[in-house]
């Protein structure tokens, strides 16, 4: 049965494993367009003027009601389309753009990341102190100076576990894309399974591969919230 | 000594919170040296006139002038916005909750106003930083983070981060009175080596000792204005409203 | 318009064995694809294969993921709609398949009732099983290697297919050896239209005609014959 | 064509989508709400070497795509086929709705079974004495004491948990359950108009606010006894549960 | 009256939490209308012994006879483990924080017990309830939930849940420290009908009065043993340890 798994040309080895690397560039891709996005989406929630309130809650509301698939044909197969129209009706004569299969990942997942990453920032903004701010006003910080210095460090405390729990479901989300003809872990998979007509070994295989990326992220995120909380905790 | 020069003046500042006046039209002068104490009952008004000073909160109306440097305030709306950062970095503030940042250390917490607000070079604020912890006698805790302290330590680190930006003066908020009563006297004691320095402070405490001993002179604030005002040996000796007597006679 | 370009993309699908597949090191190959390389090689450019799933295989068209597609796609009514097609590449029916030994010899909605139908999904078989035996549990696949890998494993009792990759399926493949045609070939023109078509972006006429020529070029010096006998016993293009 | 005309014309396929829809979250939820009582009493009992397996589980399930849970049950059983004639399990696992179900089960069961250990180990210890010091059994302190308890702790997280479920429901589609994620794709690659999507997300944004408005009502209900209405508060207790 | 028979008899109960021995062997025997008052210093084991009787704690060896009903702990082990439940329900208990189930109303918590353990028909258990809140002055309170009632409120119910169960005895943990000062009268005031009528009483608590004018026996425990132990006056009177003395002394 191993050689089923061999690598090159007459396994499945290597062809899982781009498959692999492809999942893990995408989702490492996607973090910071989702961690962007959570912030503009927090932002916009915590302000003042009530139509970017009413935004950031229309965002993160609907886009957390969604299923996460249908974000992802939506951007695929609409923003593609609506791209090219757009463009047309702009400039008739514009060549019609381009949008990857890797793009629309990109997007769509960082957009639900984004949604959901926003609520985590927002509580976590308001669990900071107060009296924190304070002190920072107190000495004649700027604003940029205080959310640069005081906030943001202190942020990570609070948002951490809820942005590492974001960043497991977004890791599993990634298995989406392959729907959609991205090249990734999961359709590399299906793909083996449609040749080898071994589907339960081979999914299973899958399975065991996000499983172990996930345990290995818990791994670290625990890793980084001791250090988040390092001065918290009493030491002695 | 140098002669007494007008170091912090307000005038007439009026707060409300929505319908609630809170301050009704207070003045204050502080010259250089001096040490003015501030009483009163709870809810009286103290903190939020402290405040007020360094425009934590926004008083609704009324002007501030620190050093010659002047904000004036009208509905609520501050006419030079521009100087608020400039004034904050001239009062020190020390709060109740001493509001350390709890992910720095002791010697982060002192250098930050001097490395991000002044821009001075990292070394030097490291070296007065030092100096300013050894002077609070911390200078075997400057590493440790807030939370390894206890409250009187960590105020003393509150007071090193006022210092460090070589305020004109310094603003106290009810400094003691989140403190064990064991840990009082540490940063009672720092309080009164800072006032034989020569530094202007305003302080609001209920430490009568303190008032009376160390302030060069006592408000006395009463729903919004002020009651009684002057030097303390001669308030506590004749207080002349009957509130404030009533005030001396319970916090004895 | 790309019929002017250096480069050009080719989109199919890679689950239709064996007009479109991807073989175990990751390479798209087979019918479709060969033709399709062989016809931008006479057009003069280079061509890059691009996968894309069926379903959104017309949509990605239309938002230029690719430049044509060549997926064995029927050309219809509807789809005229959306895009162009080039003179067939190949002609086309479709077939009933079921178990070895099922018996089912009538093809009528009343007798198969009940019984369980596959097809992969927004195809013509699908249309042609929704239109002919609405009274049939339908299920529809995303890929036609769903529909194989579900009818070898028994789940469904008759499917619909093309007939050439369903004759190159329960011939030559182990698990579709569970299975044989049944009934005559559906070649109803309404379902099959007129062959199987490329398809292009209605504005790029230009392309369509180069493809065009080009169909006609390799199929009169003999090219498209010998790709064709790598694949099939008969000539795809008559169906002789 | 426009939004409206699709809707006329495919609202029969969308609404038979709506159904399956709420089927598979209902019964999915359903099934897990059955079992994980049981599991998460496990998980807050049992010796750490019984927990062993359950703690395998949920780790499994909350570390691997939903799809591909679905994939391995739907293909992966027909893998098997000849053992589970045998077993006379075939009949279950041929139709992809038992498929997707059991998946669906699978995977709420993990979650709603952490949820509901939260909402055990929330239970105030001495309203769990105070029963067992009027003679009552194990298990009519569990049901009569701990679960209410439990569940009205845990009733929040468990509707996110619902809800979680009915956009994971959307993946059906891939295995021919055609639910509204399903029936959308059909819609789409017959008239590769954008619009049906967003009727689709219509009627998932639609279900998502019954559902909570819903489950908001039975937490009103649920939790009746901590802001009872119509009393004086500020006069009464000097005691409250947390202050304990 | 009848005549006094012996109800509870608790004989040599030892208790271990791991390494620390709270009790020392302890043994207690509650006749018929004995109201019995355990004093001791905070961290005797008072609390311990008390929950020792039914079990809330398994004892680490000893012997509790309940009516008749008796059960053996040796080695930590119940020779008997059925029975427990059968002795908590002749045992009525009252703990200092109450503990009603707060998601059920007043008379619902009073109703629990006889319906679910008893199995009394619902409708006399109904009235059975509705009796003791109005014999405890809650008639006006019974649908309310526990959280919609003052401290002393709560605890007269949790009496009532008790005294629903119709118990051999029962048995108070500090009934009345975990309420304001205003709010202890009414609870003791029940107590003292209850005692007053005759019921079988065991009382930890650091109410003197009610120790000295209620129970017919004191027991005052000292480091996991009885140090002294007689009727109240007598004791009061004449402490015949040192450590009973100091104690007296302390908390009067
Ligand atoms: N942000 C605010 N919003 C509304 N009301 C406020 C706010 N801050 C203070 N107040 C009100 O203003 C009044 C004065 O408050 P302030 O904190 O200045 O009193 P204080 O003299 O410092 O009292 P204490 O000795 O308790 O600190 C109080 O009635 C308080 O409730
Ligand atoms: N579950 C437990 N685990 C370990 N030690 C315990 C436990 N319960 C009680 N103890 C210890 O047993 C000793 C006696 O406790 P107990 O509660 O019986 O005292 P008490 O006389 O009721 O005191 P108080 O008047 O404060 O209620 C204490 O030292 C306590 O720390
Ligand atoms: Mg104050
Ligand atoms: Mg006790």
């Amino acid at each position: 049965m191993f050689e089923l798994f061999a690598y090159g040309d007459a396994g499945w080895g290597d062809e899982i494993l781009r498959g692999l690397a492809i999942t893990v560039q995408l989702a490492i891709v996607t973090l910071p367009v989702g961690l962007f996005l959570g912030f503009l989406a927090a932002f916009a929630s915590l302000s003042g003027l009530r139509p970017l309130r009413a935004l950031g809650f229309g965002y993160t509301t609907i886009m957390r009601g969604l299923p996460e698939i249908l974000t992802l044909f939506v951007v695929y197969n609409g923003a593609g389309l609506l791209l090219n129209k757009g463009l047309r009706w702009w400039n008739p004569d514009a060549p019609p753009s381009d949008f990857s299969p890797f793009a629309a990942g990109v997007i769509a997942l960082g957009m639900v990341f984004g949604a959901f990453a926003g609520e985590v920032l927002r509580g976590a903004f308001q669990s900071l102190d107060k009296g924190q701010v304070e002190a920072g006003r107190a000495i004649g910080m700027t604003d940029r100076q205080i959310f640069r210095r005081i906030q943001l460090p202190q942020l990570w405390r609070f948002a951490l576990p809820g942005l590492g729990n974001l960043w497991i479901n977004m890791l599993k989300d990634t298995a989406l894309v392959s729907v959609i003809a991205l090249d990734d872990l999961m359709r590399m998979t299906k793909v083996a399974v449609g040749v080898t007509k071994q589907p339960f070994t081979f999914y299973l295989l899958a399975c065991l591969i996000y499983w172990a990326m996930c345990v290995l992220s818990e791994v670290v995120l625990a890793q980084m919230e001791r250090r988040a909380n390092r001065g918290i905790r009493r030491a002695v | 000594m140098t002669k007494p020069e007008t170091i912090l003046k307000a005038e007439d500042i009026h707060k409300s919170f929505g319908r609630l006046e809170v301050l009704k039209g207070i003045s204050l002068e502080a010259r250089n040296h001096d040490v003015i104490s501030i009483l009163g009952s709870s809810g009286s008004g103290k903190s939020t006139f402290l405040r007020c000073l360094n425009f934590l909160e926004i008083p609704t109306s009324g002007k501030v002038t620190v050093h010659g440097e002047e904000i004036l305030v009208k509905n609520g709306k501050p006419q030079n916005v521009r100087h608020i950062e400039d004034i904050r970095s001239r009062l020190g503030m020390v709060f109740q909750q001493f509001n350390l940042w709890t992910h720095r250390t002791a010697l982060e917490n002192v250098m930050e106003g001097p490395v991000q607000v002044k821009r001075e070079p990292n070394a030097e604020a490291r070296d007065k930083a030092e100096a300013l912890l050894k002077r609070v006698g911390l200078e075997d805790r400057m590493h440790m983070y807030p939370s390894q302290l206890s409250g009187g330590q960590q105020q003393r680190v509150a007071i090193a981060r006022a210092l460090a930006m070589e305020p004109d003066a310094i603003l106290f908020d009810e400094p003691t009175s989140a403190l064990d009563p064991e840990l009082v006297g540490e940063v009672l004691k720092v309080m009164q080596s800072l006032a034989a320095e020569g530094r202007t402070m305003i302080v609001v405490t209920h430490e009568m000792g303190f008032a009376r001993e160390v302030s060069s002179e006592v408000v006395f604030l009463h729903e919004g204005r002020i009651a009684e005002q002057g030097p303390p040996d001669e308030m506590f000796a004749n207080p002349k409203t009957e509130v404030f007597e009533r005030f001396i006679s319970k916090v004895k | 318009a790309p019929a002017s370009a250096q480069s050009l993309r080719l989109g199919t699908e890679g689950a239709y064995p064996p007009f479109n597949f991807i073989e175990s090191n990751g390479e798209i190959a087979g019918f479709d694809v060969e033709i399709g390389l062989e016809l931008c090689k006479r057009i003069g450019v280079e061509c890059e294969v691009v996968a894309q799933d069926w379903d959104g295989i017309i949509p990605g068209l239309l938002a230029n993921k690719y430049d044509f597609i060549i997926a064995s796609m029927f050309i219809t009514e509807d789809r005229k709609k959306q895009v162009d097609f080039t003179n067939p590449y190949y002609l086309a029916a479709m077939t009933h398949v079921a178990p070895k030994g099922a018996g089912i010899t009538e093809f009528t909605n009343e007798a198969l009732a009940g019984k369980v139908i596959g097809a992969q999904s927004g195809t013509t078989q699908a249309d042609y099983v929704e239109a002919t035996y609405p009274d049939a549990d339908i299920r529809l696949y995303p890929t036609q290697d769903e529909v194989n890998l579900d009818m070898a494993s028994g789940r469904i009792d008759l499917q619909v297919g093309d007939m050439l990759p369903m004759l190159d399926w329960t011939r030559k493949s182990d698990d579709g050896a569970c299975c044989e045609l049944a009934g005559e070939p559906i070649t109803d023109p309404a379902f099959v239209g007129e062959g199987v078509g490329i398809a292009v972006r209605q504005e790029d006429d230009e392309l369509r005609e180069k493809l065009n020529a080009a169909l006609a070029e390799i199929r009169a010096d003999g090219t498209y014959k010998s790709i064709n006998d790598k694949y099939f016993d008969v000539d795809v293009y008559t169906m002789k | 064509m426009n939004p409206i005309e699709i809707l006329f014309e495919y609202w029969p396929r969308l609404l038979d989508g709506a159904l399956m829809t709420l089927k598979l979250t209902f019964l999915g939820a359903l099934i897990a709400g059955l079992v994980s009582p049981g599991l998460a009493l496990i998980r807050v009992q049992a010796a750490p070497m019984a927990q062993a397996p359950l703690r395998l589980y949920v780790s499994f399930i909350r570390g691997t795509p939903i799809l591909a849970q679905l994939f391995l049950i739907f293909y992966g059983s027909g893998q098997f086929r000849p053992a589970l004639e045998e077993w006379g399990l075939w009949t279950f696992f041929r139709d992809p709705f038992n498929c997707a179900l059991l998946a669906f089960a699978m995977n709420s069961t993990a979650y709603q079974t952490e949820i509901l250990r939260g909402g055990i180990m929330g239970v105030p210890q001495r309203e769990i004495e105070a029963a067992k010091a009027i003679g009552m059994s194990r298990s009519k302190i569990l049901r009569r004491v701990v679960f209410p308890h439990a569940y009205r702790i845990a009733w929040p997280a468990l509707g996110n948990e619902v809800i979680l479920l009915m956009k994971a429901s959307a993946l059906a589609s891939v295995v021919t359950v055609f639910d509204v994620m399903g029936r959308t794709r059909q819609i789409f690659s017959r008239t590769f108009d954008f619009s049906v999507y967003l009727w689709a997300a219509l009627i998932y944004l639609c279900i998502t606010a019954a559902f909570v408005l819903l489950w908001r009502q039975a937490e009103r209900r649920l939790s009746r006894h901590i802001h009872a209405p119509g009393t004086p508060r500020a006069s009464a207790q000097p005691f409250k549960e947390s202050q304990a």
